[in-house]
């Protein structure tokens, strides 16, 4: 499992690759748009993330106890805070919609070039940032549904009574596949949201 | 010997169980290694018959075959279904997932279901590239370079780009499983340093897999949505950079020559020593310049971007980095030559191959010397002396150590032996038909013909009808194998437990091996590569 | 693998930690620090990182060498990509007449 | 070195061929011969970098006071635009023993511009410049290619390097109907734009008057320096807000879209007329080049 995290980091990689890269060439544009999202949905996503993630410690230990009911109650509250995230993530989705923030021919960013007077704004490198952002987080809310199915099939035999204490590897994994989700979120977090927050001068 | 007769009706993974389901729902690593044979072998043919087309195309100077579109269409399909449905699963997943467990004395790999599932997602990705080459196929060469990729071919770029993103899963999936293989399962007594070569190289080859290929995967991903969805990353007109494409492309690519050519070098470091009756010389040289190679492979690959546009400077730490890479290719080079010094050298087929890698391979890695010279790649890159280069490595060397590993392991693949005489004719036809085909490159791309050519120049002639005509003869090198391997597995010698004297697992088993390898688990012993202790076997010493 | 129980109290105490951190990134980030803006939401994300991974994902506990090494190898490759990757980027604007 | 390796290969092969009654001698290793021929080859290699280093650096730097032509490269052709206005397609005429610099880009994909005579070459990348330089030292009719695979016509984007005596260089400059210097309909352009209202070259209107600017380090805004070279001044005219000079604002209009390539290079060739080199007066590099 660990072998296949590696792999993922590398997957993510090559994305925060390019994200660098843009970000250090792009810097306004990277900041204007940082500035568009919604700080606050931000914040309580990485909240929800955390949680779920506390509560899928909490499972495996349950599992490694044998305690039956808690596993099921624990690993259903991680499935309904990943819910949570991805309906967030949704409502932020769509307002970026709204906005004309979605990248291709509909995508215009003057409001950006509007509201930030002070910062130089190229909107062809503002799409950039745009779709570095739907990438990136497309594919970790592709992650989370993948881990929210992950979850279901778990609870399921965890209900049945499948796991006991000398068998609890397959919750251990996805376990670990939950966290690392978690993780690429608690780097996507200061890279996309707070790129540059402070009071513009 | 006395084996031999009890072959028959002894019972062991081939005739286990018959019919489909037994081989299509298998977890057996035996049978998905044939599974994985004969679907690469279909590859291989696919992929060589573009091949032939293009040489037929070059014949002549004027475009008079095929149209340029369907010209374009070959060469980028020759590269995509010989480098991602050929080369990169051929030695691993056929002869690697076959051998790796034998080799360490485990009974199967330490995931067989997934490795089902690798053989699987190698199909589905296999159909979808079919699919797409029967409908129309793609025109952007296997590099997919942008912007052309993402805003101008008007091809079926998103299809080949799946296709190849779901392959590079299934090669994920086969690296993963090694490396936990190889960590969690070996047979008592089996150390690190008892480990045979083989194993060592792909070991480091799995590790290439496994962190080169996401980021393949995710560049591929980001081509696509550019395509479908507009995103703008890699299109200048949207603010990108198209050289971006060619880093990550590039980290993924240049990693995965090493991917195709370390087990082809695992394979010859196993043949070398049996057929000189030598111990390897350097063992921990060797080892560690597989994972040497694995690691300075990633730190190279901008040397194919010299003239892309890159910085002065970093063109200048690439090209430093890049001989790094030259010099454990060189020990293994030197430690092979060693091995052989003072030996006891019998020139069977699977040996004549490993020559032919030698020789080849030698070629192919001086001359990549000459393009990592900064001042001599800036005239010849792009030109057929790259593509000489790379095919001297990746045919002259992984096509040559993977049908080396066939000979030498038919034996216990299948349980019988193949006709030696026409062994050793075929591997002769392939070496004179390879390097008749490609050695005229090397001269055409520094005389300044450029790659990817439908047309050319009239004072070109000469040399491409050379290179036309080896490549008729390296084909016919290559079906002969496939035609006398089907033979004998009706009409072959049976082949006993060991019949090369080799040392290593796998020969300690029958030949055929039962469906869990061994009888009784093995303990291992001895030191990796004891030709000292092992006799030679009689039927082999009697031959010239 | 791990065969070690934790606390349930160190994953509380964990989880308190990883909300502050968040809280205190969001917050730090309105205040102008300067180029340490961007310095301190990294070393904030890689120590929760490093929470997750030692004390949620038991790696602090677990004897598996092939563990770490996996961490260590992917983070290294990561570097590489992305070091030599800008050593082509940020060498650009020099040198070219 | 691979003589030394595929003689000792078949010597080995030949002289250790198996014979009955010869046991092989088993032999470890050595760790000092590993080393040896690790270090060996390493200094070898490190003397071929250094070599095609030091001829890589002297391709790349384009000698001061070079001839000057634009390159656009576009599905499947090249088009070149001369100093002095003469414009060709898939053909370049260039006086023997002079430095050429090429100024190229790309309206599409990416090219490579390749004269395997001259042994250069260099990609043409869709919205920036890159260069390359040369000196023909022989007179003769030399393929162009492209070499970097661009489409259904790749193949077909080729032509001609027409290497000339000066002096019939001079004649076929004189026989094409140019219609000015390319650095004169550069500044009929300036003018169309509307680009002198702030732009002044008397003194500094809204934005900053370009004379002199070409060439020299420029301060940004934000603290950085750039030096104005053909890069910067394509940026600046494309997309102006990406690196504004220090003391202005960004008032200026973006062209992205509003300027052709031949256009846009037109511009360069007249913002960099503002500045001449120091020392024109037919002062070349002494550098040579085969």
């Amino acid at each position: 499992m660990w072998l296949f995290l590696g792999t993922e980091i590398m997957f993510f990689g090559g994305m925060f690759c390019a994200y660098l890269i843009y970000r250090i060439n792009y810097f306004n544009e990277f900041a204007a748009g940082s500035r568009s999202l919604n700080l606050k949905w931000g914040t309580i996503n990485t909240i929800v993330l955390i949680c779920s993630s506390l509560t899928v410690a909490l499972g495996v230990r349950a599992a490694q106890m044998g305690r039956r009911k808690l596993l099921v109650v624990l690993l259903i509250l991680t499935i309904i805070f990943g819910l949570a995230f991805l309906g967030i993530k949704g409502i932020e989705w769509y307002d970026k919609y709204q906005e004309h923030h979605i990248p291709g021919a509909s995508f215009n960013a003057a409001d950006l070039v509007r509201d930030y007077p002070q910062i130089h704004i190229d909107q062809s490198h503002e799409q950039i940032y745009f779709s570095l952002y739907f990438a990136m987080t497309g594919l970790h809310a592709l992650h989370m549904i993948i881990g929210v199915g992950l979850f279901s099939y778990l609870t399921f035999y965890a209900w049945k009574g499948r796991y006991t204490p000398a068998y609890y590897t397959p919750i251990e994994i996805g376990g670990l596949y939950w966290h690392f989700v978690d993780i690429v979120w608690i780097y996507l977090f200061p890279l996309l949201y707070l790129i540059d927050r402070k009071p513009l001068g | 010997m006395a084996t031999a007769a009890i072959t028959a009706e002894r019972e062991h993974y081939l005739n286990k169980d018959y019919g489909i389901r037994s081989w299509l729902l298998t977890t057996d690593h035996k049978r998905i290694a044939l599974l994985y044979l004969m679907s690469i072998t279909f590859f291989f043919f696919i992929g060589g018959f573009f091949a032939l087309l293009i040489r037929l195309e070059l014949l002549t100077p004027a475009g008079d075959l095929v149209q340029a579109d369907t010209y374009n269409k070959l060469f980028t399909m020759h590269g995509q279904v010989m480098i991602f449905f050929f080369l990169i699963p051929s030695i691993p997943a056929v002869l690697g997932n076959f051998l790796v467990p034998m080799m360490i004395g485990a009974k199967d790999l330490a995931f067989p279901r997934i490795n089902l599932l690798s053989w699987y997602l190698y199909i589905i990705a296999g159909i979808l590239m079919l699919h797409c080459i029967v409908t129309g196929g793609v025109d952007t060469g296997w590099t997919f370079y942008t912007p052309f990729s993402t805003a101008f071919s008007n091809t079926k770029v998103i299809e080949a780009g799946l296709s190849i993103f779901i392959a590079g899963f299934s090669s994920i999936l086969t690296g993963l499983n090694f490396v936990v293989t190889i960590h969690r399962m070996r047979a008592p007594g089996m150390t690190w340093s008892r480990l045979p070569l083989f194993i060592w190289a792909h070991y480091a080859t799995s590790i290439i897999q496994l962190l080169g290929t996401p980021v393949l995967a995710v560049t591929l991903v980001l081509v696509v949505c550019e395509r479908a969805f507009h995103l703008g990353i890699f299109d200048p007109v949207r603010g990108g950079d198209p050289l971006l494409f060619q880093h990550l492309f590039w980290f993924y690519s240049h990693p995965a020559v090493y991917i195709m050519i370390l087990p082809s070098m695992g394979v010859v470091t196993e043949i070398i020593p049996c057929f000189s009756r030598k111990r390897i010389f350097g063992y921990h040289a060797v080892a560690l310049s597989s994972i040497a190679i694995a690691v300075f492979g990633f730190l190279v690959w901008a040397h194919h971007m010299f003239v892309a546009g890159i910085s002065l400077y970093s063109a200048l730490i690439f090209s430093i980095l890049s001989y790094m890479v030259a010099i454990p290719s060189a020990i293994k080079v030197f430690n092979w030559t060693a091995t052989m010094y003072k030996g006891s050298i019998t020139f069977s087929t699977p040996m004549l191959y490993a020559f032919g890698f030698i020789g080849l391979f030698t070629m192919g890695g001086l001359t990549g010397l000459f393009l990592s010279a900064l001042g001599i790649d800036v005239h010849v890159t792009d030109t057929y002396f790259v593509v000489a280069h790379f095919h001297y490595i990746m045919v002259g060397g992984a096509v040559m150590g993977y049908l080396g590993g066939m000979h030498f392991w038919w034996p216990k693949i299948s349980g019988r032996m193949y006709p030696e005489w026409l062994g050793k004719f075929a591997a002769l036809i392939v070496f004179l038909g390879f390097n008749l085909t490609f050695f005229p490159q090397f001269v055409l791309g520094y005389l300044g013909m450029p790659r990817r050519y439908w047309q050319y120049p009239p004072e070109f002639q000469v040399l491409n009808v050379l290179s036309t005509a080896g490549s008729t003869i390296l084909a016919v090198g290559y079906v002969l194998p496939m035609v006398y391997f089907l033979w004998s597995m009706r009409y072959g010698k049976i082949a006993d437990e060991n019949p090369w004297g080799a040392a290593g697992l796998e020969w300690k088993t029958a030949s055929p091996p039962p469906t869990f390898n061994f009888e009784e688990p093995p303990e291992v012993t001895w030191e990796a590569y004891n030709y000292d202790q092992i006799a030679a076997p009689v039927e082999v010493s009697l031959e010239r | 693998m791990s065969e070690h129980i934790m606390s349930s109290k160190l994953y509380y105490g964990i989880w308190i930690a990883l909300m502050i951190l968040t809280v205190v990134t969001a917050t730090v980030a309105t205040v102008d620090l300067g180029p340490f803006n961007t310095i301190v939401a990294l070393v904030i994300a890689t120590s929760k990182a490093l929470l997750v991974i030692l004390f949620f994902m038991h790696v602090k506990y677990s004897s598996e060498k092939l563990t770490k090494m996996v961490i260590v190898a992917s983070v290294f490759w990561l570097l590489i990509l992305l070091f030599l990757s800008l050593a082509d980027y940020s060498t650009r604007a020099i040198g070219h007449g | 070195m691979s003589v030394a390796i595929f003689t000792m290969i078949v010597v080995f092969a030949l002289r250790y061929h198996r014979r009955h009654g010869v046991e092989a001698e088993q032999i470890e290793g050595s760790t000092a011969l590993e080393i040896t021929w690790s270090v060996i080859p390493l200094g070898i290699f490190m003397v071929i970098f250094a070599w095609g280093a030091v001829i890589y650096f002297k391709e790349r730097t384009p000698p001061r006071g070079a001839t000057e032509v634009y390159v656009v490269a576009k599905q499947w052709m090249w088009k070149l635009e001369h100093e002095e206005g003469q414009r060709e397609i898939n053909q370049l005429h260039i006086p023997v023993g002079r430095d050429v610099k090429l100024i190229m880009t790309s309206q599409d994909v990416i090219h490579s511009f390749y004269i395997p005579a001259f042994r250069i070459k260099q990609d043409v990348l869709p919205g920036r410049y890159t260069t390359l330089w040369f000196r023909a030292t022989k007179p003769g009719v030399y393929h162009l290619f492209c070499a970097e695979y661009c489409g259904t016509q790749h193949s077909g984007m080729i032509g001609q390097i027409v290497v000339m005596e000066p002096a019939q260089y001079e004649a076929w400059l004189g026989g094409g109907a140019a219609s000015g210097s390319l650095a004169s309909n550069g500044q009929s352009i300036f003018q169309q734009l509307g680009c002198p209202t702030c732009h002044r070259s008397d003194v500094q209107g809204r934005g900053p008057n370009l004379v002199g600017v070409f060439g020299k380090p420029v301060l940004l805004e934000d603290g950085r320096t750039v030096i104005a070279d053909e890069n910067y001044v394509r940026e600046s005219i494309l997309s102006p807000s990406a690196k504004v000079v220090n003391g202005f604002k960004p008032i200026m209009p973006v062209f992205q879209g509003l300027v052709s390539e031949e256009q846009l290079n037109a511009l360069v060739a007249y913002i960099k007329s503002l500045s001449p080199p120091p020392g024109t007066a037919g002062a070349k590099s002494q550098e040579t080049k085969d």
